[in-house]
């Protein structure tokens, strides 16, 4: 579903990516791990258009075969355009807009009153306490519902790839496991998801497929299972995870 | 910026200052500077005293120049700022201008009396502020010259015409209290009307910027002023004379040059645009304008303001002052100013005073405004002065 | 007395809240106040006024009147799409701090108003009048017509406002943007076209101000320097917050009328000043009270 | 030569009144739109004491400096309080108050009709030697402990008072010394104009100021003193322009804070490295 080819990414004089290459299949679940400042944010940004790289290229291949591979626009409101949605870290919701609000800016590119709408309903029946809270604030959202509101609006862009960027940052261990089923259930649906966190248990855990990102390069990449098997991956990013 | 750029900019401003230093003065050419603000407030008034100037030397070099010379006007920007008209005037004296016309703003000719009269470039101006052409020793101003009424001389016009001709006697005035054209020429009117025996029934004040004045106005209205003196800019003109329509007060405004051509024509409402008496320079059916009136309009395609002719007699007043005194250097213009005489000028027959290097005997055309018409009622000058520095 | 300084005190006060609202609109989005807006209103005075022009044969005056200001607006809304092309929009990818654009919002108003007076100082313009009668009794006090017209103007000018902004898809992504401009690239939204459209917006709103300036006040170049006033209304009313910014011109309004009246216009800047500083120290964040959360 | 003598007596007093809104906004990060009054204040203090109550230069001089610190100290104790905003718009507001002040006090002040006659002392040694002074206390106060705790503030009021600086109390000097200096540059510009008028000190003139600030360079002092000299003497260069002048000027400074939006000098100073890496390497520059 994407193609990632030799990206090369710096912010001035410090180099973020360094020439990473990754493949993602569709309707997978494809996680990216590693430590703080390993480039994970980068290359979501980089593949959302937030962040322009230096050199290498983004593919989506929307049909079948290769021939259907197109370069990704780098214009961030295109990207979206073409179905490939970002949920920001730290659960960046519009803080003085309603729960309902939040969910309809989720919904500009869809120019069909109808399918928003139906959209809509199906985000309320899967969390009913933003419909509860429609016309509240999502400032006034505990941690929880705001992430459940921030993947939400991103699913009301009617993504084909949802990129996730540590959406189990800052919560509650019960609250977690319910980020991480939603996340299944979302590829369950048919959406291709890329899933990068710092708990990489977890991540591992529900992956189809994973990369373990290092100084801005790809130390290792398997299938999720297999990795959180793998010695290495689990002295330098389990053992941790599980202390916390 | 790339490297080859800012070398050729560098070389652009390097050549524009010598361009500036140099290329100035040539030998068969009269340099006059004219100060006035092009860019600023009150370029309105800048440009047509421009306007006016320009036609006045076209005319004179067309017939051959002063002393086989040619006049040629350096026009300087003061954006009606003190500051700026200082640099400007210097930077005037260092191309050698002989003369220099001034701009109608009091202020800048306040401030620059001192430099003027140590530079010896003399300034021909329209302030009408009497400070600046008479110093607070009561000696004029060596390099100073004013071309039309002081503010006492016209405010006195005004009054007099308030109290003597139309016998109201008690008035209301209105004035920009942050304006030194407008606060001149009310405090000799105040004094001559309390001198006449009449009385200011109310005194209200607005400042810069400021579009409503329906509180004052209805605050005059309630003190029971049989009349309003208003001497403003025309924006501020128009707004009060819409104004007091709206709060339905009807006496009569007195008004100041500003309510002259094209003032009614802004309020575009005979209702209100009414009962309105007010001074020009001239009468715009006097013969003597005709010429400039005609060139002028020839040239941009609409009628001349007064500004222009003022600005068109001061170039006349220049020339006149280097005929008598037998030179075209700075010297003479300053020798010649103060004895010009009888000089017949567009807006009136011009004689300085050797004592104020104001104008004497100048007399106004008065007007009344009836239902957005101009009615010239003919020229006019009191009888008596009565405010007590009046000379 | 009283009814007509409150009276003058609502008309004078619509007339900043148009430009208030306008200041607050771009403070949401960018952060900064818009001093560019006061040239903006000074061209489309000018731009109203050639239409008045051109159109006053053809038309009659209600339907010139309507036509004038469709003429301004519509010029205020391409000028003020012009600025921000030309002063914010390599700011924006730089992504520089607010102050940067103040700067440049400041020397882009200067830079109007002297184009301005480039190509209108030689002579003085005003408008055609629109409405026959000029005042009319109300409360036992006269009541300018153009003075009403202003009044139910302003208000139709900002209901439009709130009903773009709170029931359209730009509105609401204009309003997303507020918070936070990278996150709504993140809905698809073209953060360039959201700020130029709300830069167009005020600048329409700037022509229907300018139109009125215009038309009360006489035309000149230095029509836009009432641009102070609605930034000081839109500070008063909090920072950003439409109503607010209303609130705060209607009061500033009153509040001059009210001084000008007691204790004459001289010292009436002297007096706004000391109950604009009381104010603020009893209520610092603004008549709305929130102020729109910062850029990190 | 006098109109060379008057340009550099006008862009000295510009400097020092650039100077004190350096010391606000460019060091301090906050935003006076009102600084033109604080000038106003030390011109008319000192024209009125030496005219109407024939007290000498020096005393009249010093009581004119102390005037605007007090004035600053009026504004600065309610206003350093507040946030940013509100400070340019108490300071917009203090200076329109003050423009009223000095047109209500006609007896004393002129009035709209200015204070004429004042003697004229600026000469260009005077002046030169001001700057340099000034210029000197301003480098002194930039590198004092104060200076680095403006800076500390400037970048991020929260963090500042987490490291212990008293911000309110750090803002208050900064104004007042600020508005020392400004007022200093008024008493010069009375001393050579030797006319002063209400006019001249509204708050388009602060504004040009806090530009002048931005096109040198935030942080920069030798960018502000650049800037300064550059932008007096630049309307002079075009004023073959004619009318165009002044918007002529506007783009440039357009073109300056958007293309160089770190200004003429960025955060740097001129030292002798900078100067060989300037004259070195002209290009570079971080866009």
């Amino acid at each position: 579903m994407l193609r990632i080819e030799d990206l090369w990414v710096s912010y001035g004089h410090v180099q973020a990516l360094l020439g990473v290459s990754l493949e993602v299949e569709r309707g997978s679940i494809v996680s990216i791990i590693g430590s703080n400042g390993a480039g994970k944010s980068t290359l979501l940004n980089t593949i959302s258009g937030l962040v322009k790289q230096e050199r290498g290229r983004i593919f989506l291949t929307d049909g079948i075969g290769p021939d259907t591979a197109k370069l990704l626009p780098r214009e961030p409101y295109r990207v979206v355009k073409l179905g490939v949605v970002q949920v920001p870290e730290g659960r960046q919701v519009f803080p003085g807009l309603t729960v309902r609000e939040n969910l309809m800016a989720g919904a500009y590119t869809v120019n069909h009153a109808g399918r928003v709408r139906r959209n809509l309903d199906r985000m309320f029946e899967m969390y009913p306490i933003l419909k509860e809270r429609a016309r509240q604030q999502a400032g006034t959202l505990s941690g929880g519902e705001q992430q459940m509101l921030a993947i939400c609006r991103g699913l009301m862009a009617e993504p084909k790839v949802l990129l996730l960027d540590e959406p189990s940052l800052g919560l509650a261990p019960i609250i977690v496991k319910g980020v991480f089923d939603t996340v299944r259930r979302i590829r369950d649906e048919g959406i291709t998801v890329v899933l990068v966190e710092q708990n990489a248990n977890q991540a591992l855990a529900i992956a189809d497929y994973a990369y373990v990102l290092e100084n801005g390069r790809v130390a290792l990449e398997g299938e999720g299972r297999a990795l959180l098997c793998d010695p290495a991956v689990k002295d330098a990013y389990l053992g941790g995870a599980q202390e916390a | 910026m790339k490297n080859g750029t800012r070398k050729w900019l560098f070389c652009a401003v390097l050549v524009a200052l010598l361009a500036g230093f140099v290329g100035a003065a040539s030998a068969k050419e009269i340099l006059i500077g004219n100060m006035q603000d092009i860019s600023g407030p009150t370029s309105v008034w800048g440009n047509a005293v421009t306007r006016g100037a320009e036609i006045a030397v076209e005319k004179i070099n067309a017939a051959g120049g002063v002393d086989g010379a040619m006049l040629k006007l350096i026009t300087m920007d003061t954006k009606a700022n003190v500051q700026e008209a200082i640099k400007g005037y210097n930077s005037l004296v260092s191309s050698g201008v002989v003369a220099v016309v001034g701009p109608p703003v009091s202020n800048i000719g306040l401030a620059l009396g001192p430099i003027a009269n140590k530079a010896g470039v003399p300034v021909v101006g329209s302030f009408i502020d009497p400070r600046v052409t008479v110093g607070e020793d009561g000696k004029p101003q060596a390099a100073m010259f004013l071309m039309q009424p002081s503010s006492v001389q016209y405010s006195e016009i005004m009054a007099s015409y308030t109290i003597d001709v139309l016998g109201l006697k008690k008035i209301g005035v209105l004035y920009d209290q942050s304006n030194a054209f407008a606060v001149s020429l009310m405090k000799p009117y105040v004094e001559y009307i309390k001198a006449a025996g009449g009385e200011i029934v109310s005194e209200q004040v607005y400042t810069k910027g400021d579009k409503d004045f329906k509180t004052q106005l209805t605050k005059i209205k309630e003190a029971g002023a049989d009349c309003l003196y208003f001497p403003n800019y025309i924006q501020e003109a128009v707004l009060v004379t819409n104004q007091r329509k709206q709060i339905g007060f009807d006496v009569p405004i007195i008004g100041g040059l500003d309510f002259a051509p094209p003032f009614a024509s802004l309020v575009n409402d005979p209702e209100a645009a009414n009962n309105i008496y007010l001074a020009n320079n001239f009468s715009e059916k006097e013969p003597q304008l005709k010429e400039v009136w005609d060139v002028y309009k020839a040239k941009y395609g609409e009628n001349p303001v007064n500004k222009v002719f003022l600005g068109y007699d001061k170039i006349l007043l220049i020339q006149e002052a280097m005929k008598l005194a037998g030179g075209t250097s700075s010297e003479h213009v300053m020798k010649g100013m103060p004895v010009v005489a009888n000089l017949e000028g567009t807006t009136g027959v011009l004689t300085i005073s050797p004592d104020t290097h104001q104008p004497v005997g100048l007399s106004m055309v008065m007007y009344k405004i009836e239902k957005g018409e101009y009615v010239e009622l003919g020229r006019y000058v009191p009888e008596k002065h009565r405010a007590p520095w009046s000379k | 007395m009283l009814v007509q300084n409150i009276l003058n005190g609502i008309s004078l006060g619509s007339v900043y809240a148009l430009i208030a609202v306008g200041f607050a609109l771009i403070f949401n989005v960018l952060k900064f106040s818009n001093f560019s807006q006061g040239g903006v209103m000074t061209v489309t005075a000018y731009a109203g006024y050639v239409a008045s022009r051109y159109l006053s044969d053809r038309l009659d005056s209600l339907v010139l009147f309507a036509a004038v200001l469709a003429a301004a607006a519509v010029s205020g809304a391409v000028i003020a799409a012009a600025v921000e092309r030309l002063a914010f929009r390599r700011l924006r990818r730089t992504k520089s701090e607010p102050v940067y654009y103040f700067i440049s919002s400041i020397t882009m108003g200067i830079l109007l108003e002297n184009l301005i007076t480039i190509y209108a100082s030689s002579n003085f313009y005003s408008y055609p009048r629109f409405f026959a009668t000029s005042a009319v009794p109300l409360f036992g006090v006269n009541v300018a017509v153009t003075d009403m017209m202003m009044f139910a103007l302003s208000i139709a000018a900002l209901l439009a406002l709130l009903f773009i902004l709170h029931r359209t898809k730009i509105g609401l992504g204009i309003r997303a943007a507020c918070f936070d401009v990278n996150t709504v690239q993140l809905m698809g939204m073209n953060p360039d076209f959201l700020v130029t459209t709300a830069l167009m917006i005020s600048g329409a709103l700037g022509g229907v101000s300018g139109v009125f300036l215009g038309m009360n006040y006489t035309l000149y170049p230095q029509l836009g320097q009432m641009v102070v006033k609605g930034f000081v209304a839109s500070v008063l009313g909090g920072l950003g917050s439409i109503h607010g910014a209303v609130i705060g011109a209607v009061l500033l309004g009153i509040l001059e009328i009210f001084f000008i009246s007691w204790v004459g216009a001289g010292w009436a800047p002297v007096f706004v000043f000391i109950v604009m500083l009381a104010f603020l120290l009893v209520r610092p964040r603004g008549i709305a009270g929130i102020i729109v959360q910062e850029k990190a | 030569m006098d109109y060379f003598v008057s340009t550099v007596i006008f862009t000295g007093i510009a400097l020092i009144g650039v100077l004190g809104v350096y010391l606000i906004t460019g060091l301090t990060g906050l935003f006076s739109l009102g600084q033109a009054a604080f000038m106003a204040i030390g011109g008319y203090v000192s024209a009125v004491l030496i005219r109407n109550y024939n007290v000498p230069v020096v005393p009249a001089v010093a009581l004119a400096i102390v005037a605007a610190m007090l004035a600053a100290l009026l504004v600065g104790l309610p206003t350093v309080r507040l946030r940013r905003d509100y400070i340019s718009l108490v300071t917009l507001g203090f200076g329109e108050a003050i423009v009223a002040l000095l047109n209500n006090s006609a007896n004393i002040t002129g009035g709209a009709m200015g204070i004429s006659g004042i003697p004229q002392l600026t000469t260009l040694p005077v002046v030169l030697v001001s700057v340099v002074v000034c210029l000197a206390l301003v480098i002194l106060y930039k590198n004092s402990k104060y200076g680095r705790q403006c800076l500390a503030l400037r970048s991020d009021e929260l963090a500042a008072k987490s490291m212990g600086i008293d911000v309110y109390r750090l803002k208050l000097i900064t104004f007042l010394f600020a508005g020392a200096l400004t007022g200093y540059s008024g008493v010069l510009f009375g001393f050579y104009t030797t006319y002063l008028e209400p006019a001249a000190f509204n708050w388009i003139i602060s504004a040009e100021w806090t530009i002048i600030v931005f096109v040198g360079g935030v942080n920069s002092l030798t960018g502000t003193v650049l800037a300064t000299i550059l932008l007096t003497w630049l309307p002079e260069f075009l004023r073959f322009a004619s009318e165009w002048r002044v918007a002529i000027y506007c783009v440039i400074v357009l073109l300056i804070v958007n293309y160089r939006t770190a200004g003429i000098m960025g955060e740097r100073e001129l030292s002798p490295k900078t100067l060989r890496r300037l004259l070195g390497r002209t290009k570079e520059a971080p866009r």
